[in-house]
């Protein structure tokens, strides 16, 4: 059976400790997502999600608190933002935009983690492998200008070759 | 200036007094109330339920014949007020019952011979439903009516009667504060009168429960009447027939129970307008008031 | 007689018709008794508006469909426009009739022969048509 | 340089090593590129477990340290603090969880639990390598508190931090301190009188040595940050020299010009010139200008003339003070919802309709008729009182969705001090709960009922209307069904508390967050409550919600206690985990400037770059995702570290 692999980006507040709370409850779920763990999901931004699918992830699960809730006030609202700017960005590059998934899970919804995380790897499951090769593709790609934020990984990597 | 009219089949039928006076009124503040060529009965009622879109066709068939005519519609009675203004924001805020309405509309389009253009495009709520009163703010302006005003109408103590049907759902009607209008004291104060502000102004006058269940209406009619009475009242003005009605011809009825009873006279708010422009009391119609208010206008030397 | 109550008995499918003919949230209200308070005609009903809802809370839908209240309603709308909870009680009379009226269930409607012979000629056309319309179907 | 990273991987009893195979692990990451150590023990958190990191340090010159263990909420300070025992820095350790996030929830797969575990380890590594040493930002701290509003909640504040030995300037908008309570009759639920327990308190505050009171003054700008604001206070012009003023009150009783007193909540008048109340403090006038006759049309000029020491002054003008401060303490209460907004209770146009706090000055020995219940329109006293709750709160549909808390107690201490007055009276209290969570309160309620006979009606009023000089209430009694109507002598408004009008505008000025109603909002609901967001601010009172006296001045007490631990230290730190821009790559476009929740990023107009304030950024990382040239980064969680973590989670 294809295992998809699942790049998880969850905010230390409230996603990241929804994980652990289903931990402490031993509630099971399939073990094909690793958590990246960064401070607001308003931290995550577009390319890190492209870079995801560049080296081979087949889904990107992003979580965060609930609206209202952002333990920054806002962040999660510029996270939903930049979201909606990324998905016909990457319809054009021929990745379904199922495969980046925004979810608000508080501190104490493990539950609702699981069921997620069941959700979302069934649903990849049913996508199939990731087929693009990005790396060959975003070279071409001319970021929207309202999605001007949409910055390929090309440039970080020029970033690192300068230091 | 032209403004279309939708009259209403009270109106048109019943209260011809108010019709009469209200087109008088009209025409001497420089509007002509252009009447829609074609009209039905609005449905008196807006239905409550949920799931009824045959119920507010009669109300969006005459909204879009009316949109032939210009981007509003001036109506007097309450009831047709209410059932026109609730009727257009479904058809301006329900895409679902936006549609089977229309679909509807057009399938009587078909059927009536001769009337067929009337829709040329979907109704979508274009027309703004005004009632006459807002006319006369918005429109034609309270200042103007101010500057027209040729009867001394100062002492005359009127009482405001607003009744339930202008004012309420107030986030549809969006017309005045249902708790504290405002509107009918701004007019009142327009053209001269002494407003008595009484607190039953907008409790209900028992509506159609007249036809089922006329003691519910006298108690309702008489609750309203005392309280304007007991705030010194000389006349009770009102916009809707069905209101006239129950707080005037009742007061037969409380006459009879209630010992020492004093009537009041209650017209239409158009009606005492035209006093105050001067125009001609024939015009006016007093006719059809069961307490006729003409000693008291004569008394105040206004007939 | 003692209510039993049950999770079947509170949620029967008449509730939930009521609830979907009248647009209306019941749960939503906490039974302060404004729309009672505020209804010109309270006076004349069997059933007070806080307590119809209460009933219909309840699951209780039969004694509420047998009441007087429902009929003597005149929908002047003071209970939904005082409503601390944004509950409209005339949405759900309308409603609670509509299914007398639908079913054709004995409920005290307006006699329409009645009224066309007696009233018509005096009463305000509308306010025979918004009686047939409220009162008769 | 070279890593030299080390990986423990814990077993936590049989809690990892059940699932995962830690020895497998152990034995591959060996050979994971940076890797120089790599070992597996029992119990990584025990003194031998940390012993064993501290030793591998030293032994095997570390550079980064990975434990793979439970989640980092919960030993990440263990560790790091190991870390320092080996002289490593804090900042180069990290926690890989593989416990709450591998074995315990992926039991069933204990192969597939032992390739994730591999994988969050190595993307532990991969950020350490790329961490850097830190030290936690130190901030200077200015020990001087300002505390804005004066009420029970302010004075509270003052004193305690005072007491704790550092300075306070007391900020109060109106004339004198006291707030709200010094309106207050007597006070549930043990009704001892409010002037008498307040007036002491307002006398320390203005005689304690380190508390700068400063009446009729209102903050203006704000700039810095915790530990160094800088705030311009601006001083109202008083036309009186406040310094010089004795206090002789000769002005006052000599100005022609009454106008209605808004202590007595408009039920007396008080002069142009006056002081707002007896008590006072400072017990010193100030002139209203709009209603004294000089400054409105050049007559009178009695006061200035009376005045044995020169102190009236018509030409006064507002006047700044610049003070520097490192923590703030809001203090700003609350008004009742205005009664206009009710008009079917008559909107406040009917006279025997009183509010809660008009109530109060009526019951009060020192209001205006000292103590005797009189109504307004014709001073009789009344018979028979309504009491209504809820009016304009839980009303979402028109008002407020919140419960004001209080009202229900109030009324209820308005009902039974009428009755002790009048004895012959009848009081209604119309309720829809009632509610009584506080020490005594549940007491208080049912003496209320029991002892003084208040009738307690439960439904909600529709309507109150004048009728021949009685106010006509229209009820209900939901528990019997009943319509009922009562012909009042009187009816006390319960109106639902909202946050004083100005709080809005100060909140904005001072950059803390309020909820939908205008309440300050705490940092968090229940482990917080006495802070904001924003750092260095500190809440009390009924300007972060409804609350009564006990929980104003419990609540005052907690802001201090947190100011005195601010002050505890010399310096203030902060997580370094924070923002930081490259000004080379910087294009100036402000972007991260408009994002920032915190006003943390500025702009450096001489540079024409943006700049990030270590004091204030909370690290949030909005402003790095948002900068379009790519310009910030995060300390220790830059884009590179991101990209490699992500690479490392899906490594096979
Ligand atoms: C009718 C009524 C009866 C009550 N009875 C009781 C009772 O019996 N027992 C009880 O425990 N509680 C009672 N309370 C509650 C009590 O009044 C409050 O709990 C208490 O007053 C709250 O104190 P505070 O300091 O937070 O707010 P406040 O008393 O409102 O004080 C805030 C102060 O800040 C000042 N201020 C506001 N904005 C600014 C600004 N921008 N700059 C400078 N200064 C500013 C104001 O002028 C005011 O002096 C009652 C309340 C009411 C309405
Ligand atoms: C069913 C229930 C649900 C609740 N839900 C909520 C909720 O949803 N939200 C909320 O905000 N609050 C809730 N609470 C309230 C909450 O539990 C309390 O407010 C809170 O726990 C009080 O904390 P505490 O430290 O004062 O007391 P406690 O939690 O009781 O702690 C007191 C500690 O002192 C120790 N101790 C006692 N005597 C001695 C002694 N002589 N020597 C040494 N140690 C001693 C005890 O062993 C205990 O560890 C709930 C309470 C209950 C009963
Ligand atoms: S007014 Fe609204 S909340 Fe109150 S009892 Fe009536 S329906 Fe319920
Ligand atoms: S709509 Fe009916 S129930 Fe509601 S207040 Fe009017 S008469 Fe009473
Ligand atoms: S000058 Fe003004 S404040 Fe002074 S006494 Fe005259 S009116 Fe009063
Ligand atoms: S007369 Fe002068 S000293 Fe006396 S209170 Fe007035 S201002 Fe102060
Ligand atoms: S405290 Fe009592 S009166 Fe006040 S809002 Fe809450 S329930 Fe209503
Ligand atoms: S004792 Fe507990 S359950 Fe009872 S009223 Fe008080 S808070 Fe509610
Ligand atoms: S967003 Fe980036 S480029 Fe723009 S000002 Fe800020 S750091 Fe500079
Ligand atoms: S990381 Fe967050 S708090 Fe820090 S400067 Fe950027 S946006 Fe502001």
């Amino acid at each position: 059976m294809f295992e998809p692999r699942v790049v998880c980006f969850f905010c230390k507040w409230c996603t990241y400790a929804g994980a652990d709370l289903a931990g402490t409850s031993r509630k099971q779920y399939p073990p094909n997502g690793v958590a990246v763990r960064v401070n607001c999901s308003g931290r995550v931004d577009p390319q890190h999600i492209l870079w995801a699918f560049r080296e081979g992830a087949d889904g990107v699960l992003l979580g965060g608190c609930h609206p209202g809730d952002c333990h920054y006030q806002d962040g999660n609202y510029n996270t939903m933002r930049r979201l909606s700017l990324l998905k016909p960005m990457l319809k054009e590059l021929g990745i379904d935009p199922d495969r980046v998934r925004l979810e608000w899970i508080s501190a104490a919804e493990g539950d609702k983690l699981v069921s997620v995380m069941n959700e979302f790897v069934d649903e990849i499951r049913e996508l199939g492998p990731m087929t693009v090769d990005l790396g060959e593709k975003l070279s071409g790609v001319e970021a929207p200008p309202e999605a001007k934020d949409v910055k390929i990984a090309k440039q970080s990597k020029a970033k690192a070759k300068k230091k | 200036m032209k403004i279309p009219y939708y009259p209403g089949c009270t109106l048109h039928e019943r209260a011809l007094d108010f019709d009469k006076a209200s087109r008088e009124c009209a025409r001497a503040l420089d509007i002509e109330l252009e009447e829609l060529e074609i009209w039905t009965c609005c449905g008196a009622v807006f239905p409550l339920t949920t799931d009824s879109v045959m119920d507010i066709l009669a109300g969006v068939r005459n909204l879009a014949y009316a949109s032939r005519l210009g981007d509003k519609v001036v109506t007097l009675c309450s009831f047709c007020y209410n059932v026109l203004k609730r009727a257009n924001k479904v058809m301006r805020d329900d895409p679902e019952k936006r549609e089977k309405a229309n679909l509807f509309l057009k399938a009587d389009t078909d059927a009536r011979e001769g009337i067929e253009s009337y829709l040329k495009e979907d109704y979508t709520g274009q027309v703004d439903v005004l009632h006459y009163i807002e006319m006369l703010r918005d429109v034609v302006g309270f200042d103007k009516i101010r500057e027209r005003t040729k009867a001394d109408l100062s002492g005359l103590k009127v009482a405001p009667y607003y009744g339930c049907m202008l004012l309420r759902p107030k986030k549809e009607m969006e017309f005045d504060d249902p708790e504290q209008p405002q509107i009918f004291e701004d007019f009142l104060e327009a053209i001269g009168c002494d407003v008595v502000d009484f607190p039953m102004k907008t409790e209900c006058c028992g509506g159609f429960q007249i036809v089922r269940e006329e003691d519910t209406a006298v108690a309702c009619s008489q609750t309203v009447v005392n309280s304007a009475s007991r705030r010194g009242a000389d006349v009770i003005i009102t916009t809707c027939p069905l209101c006239r009605y129950n707080l005037d011809e009742l007061q037969k009825k409380m006459e009879k129970s209630v010992t020492g009873f004093r009537k009041i006279p209650v017209i239409y708010f158009t009606q005492l307008l035209g006093i105050a422009l001067g125009i001609d009391e024939e015009c006016l119609d007093f006719s059809d008031n069961y307490v006729d208010p003409r000693p008291l206008l004569a008394e105040k030397s206004l007939v | 007689m003692r209510l039993k109550l049950s999770a079947e008995v509170i949620k029967g499918d008449l509730v939930e018709r009521v609830a979907e003919l009248s647009g209306q949230n019941l749960s939503a209200c906490y039974q302060c008794g404004r729309c009672s308070a505020g209804c010109p005609v309270v006076e004349e009903m069997d059933i007070v508006p806080s307590e119809v809802i209460r009933l219909l809370q309840l699951g209780q839908v039969e004694p509420v469909l047998d009441s007087e209240t429902i009929w003597i309603c005149a929908s002047c709308l003071q209970c939904a426009s005082r409503c601390p909870r944004g509950v409209e009680f005339s949405s759900i009379c309308d409603a609670l009739r509509a299914i007398v009226l639908r079913k054709r269930l004995s409920g005290s409607v307006v006699d329409a022969d009645e009224v066309t012979r007696t009233m018509v000629s005096d009463a305000p056309q509308m306010g025979v048509v918004g009686a047939l319309r409220k009162l008769n179907g | 340089m070279e890593h030299r990273i080390g990986v423990f991987v814990c077993h936590c009893g049989t809690n990892i090593a059940g699932v995962v195979d830690v020895k497998r692990v152990a034995e591959e990451l060996a050979s994971y590129p940076g890797v120089a150590f790599s070992t597996d023990y029992t119990y990584m958190c025990s003194d031998p477990g940390q012993n064993l990191v501290k030793d591998a340090i030293k032994e095997h010159k570390l550079t980064g340290v990975v434990v793979s263990a439970c989640s980092p909420t919960l030993h990440e300070a263990t560790f790091r603090r190991a870390g320092v025992g080996a002289d490593l820095n804090p900042y180069m350790v990290e926690i890989a969880n593989i416990r709450e996030q591998c074995s315990w929830v992926h039991q069933e797969d204990k192969p597939r639990a032992t390739e994730k575990a591999i994988k969050i380890i190595k993307t532990m590594i991969e950020k350490v390598k790329q961490d850097e040493a830190l030290e936690p930002i130190a901030v200077p701290v200015t020990k001087r508190a300002l505390v804005v509003g004066g009420g029970v909640a302010g004075i509270q504040a003052a004193l305690d931090i005072a007491n704790s030995g550092h300075e306070v300037i007391l900020v109060e908008k109106e004339a004198s301190i006291g707030g709200h309570m010094a309106q207050l009759s007597e006070t549930f639920p043990t009704l001892d009188c409010s002037q008498c327990i307040l007036t002491p308190k307002m006398v320390d505050a203005a005689q304690h040595p380190r508390i700068k009171l400063m009446t009729y003054c209102e903050v203006g700008d704000v700039a810095g940050y915790v530990g160094n604001f800088k705030i311009k206070i601006k001083k109202k012009a008083a036309y009186v020299n406040r310094d010089v003023c004795t206090g002789c009150g000769l002005c006052s009783e000599k100005c022609p010009s009454k106008t209605d007193s808004e202590f007595e909540e408009g039920l007396a008048t008080r002069k142009a010139i006056y002081t707002p109340f007896p008590q006072a403090v400072p017990n010193k006038p100030v002139l209203d200008a709009e209603h004294c006759l000089y400054m409105q049309s050049g007559k009178c000029g009695i006061c200035a003339k009376i005045c044995p020491v020169d102190a009236v002054d018509y030409t006064q003008k507002d006047e700044f003070v610049d003070v520097e401060v490192g923590a703030i303490v809001v203090a700003t209460g609350y008004d009742l919802y205005p009664i206009i907004n009710i008009g079917e209770y008559g909107g406040g146009k009917i006279k025997d309709v009183v509010t809660s706090l008009q109530f109060e000055r009526l019951l009060s020995a020192s209001g205006p008729t000292s103590g005797v219940v009189r109504r307004p329109s014709d001073g009789e006293i009344p018979k028979e009182v309504v009491f209504l709750t809820c009016v304009g709160s839980r009303d979402p549909e028109h008002h407020k969705a919140y419960c004001s808390k209080i009202c229900c107690m109030y009324l209820t201490k308005h009902a039974m001090l009428y009755k002790h007055t009048v004895h012959d009276g009848q009081a209604y209290l119309f309720y829809m709960d009632v509610r009584t969570g506080g020490k005594g309160y549940e007491e208080f309620y049912q003496r209320a009922a029991e002892e003084d006979d208040v009738l307690y009606v439960r439904g909600k009023v529709s309507k109150l209307y004048e009728e021949d000089g009685k106010v006509i209430v229209w009820g209900v009694d939901t528990l019997t069904g009943q319509k009922v109507e009562i012909a009042a002598d009187m009816v006390v408004l319960g109106l639902a508390m909202e946050p004083n009008a100005q709080a809005l505008e100060l909140a904005k000025k001072l950059k803390i967050q309020v909820n939908e109603w205008g309440f300050l909002s705490e940092a968090h609901p229940k482990l917080r409550p006495v802070e904001s967001l924003a750092p260095g601010f500190y809440l009390a009172g009924a300007a972060q919600g409804p609350k009564d006296i006990p929980d104003a001045v419990a609540q005052a007490s907690a802001a201090a206690s947190k100011v005195a631990s601010l002050f505890a230290e010399k310096e203030y730190h902060r997580e370094p985990i924070i923002a930081l821009v490259d000004e080379d790559e910087c294009a100036g476009c402000r972007v991260c400037v408009s994002v920032c929740p915190y006003d943390a990023a500025e702009f450096d107009e001489e540079k024409k770059v943006a700049h990030i304030q270590e004091a204030i950024c909370e690290g949030c990382g909005a402003c790095i995702a948002a900068c379009p040239s790519g310009s910030v980064t995060q300390k220790n969680l830059t884009d590179d570290q991101l990209f490699k973590m992500v690479t490392a989670a899906l490594e096979d």
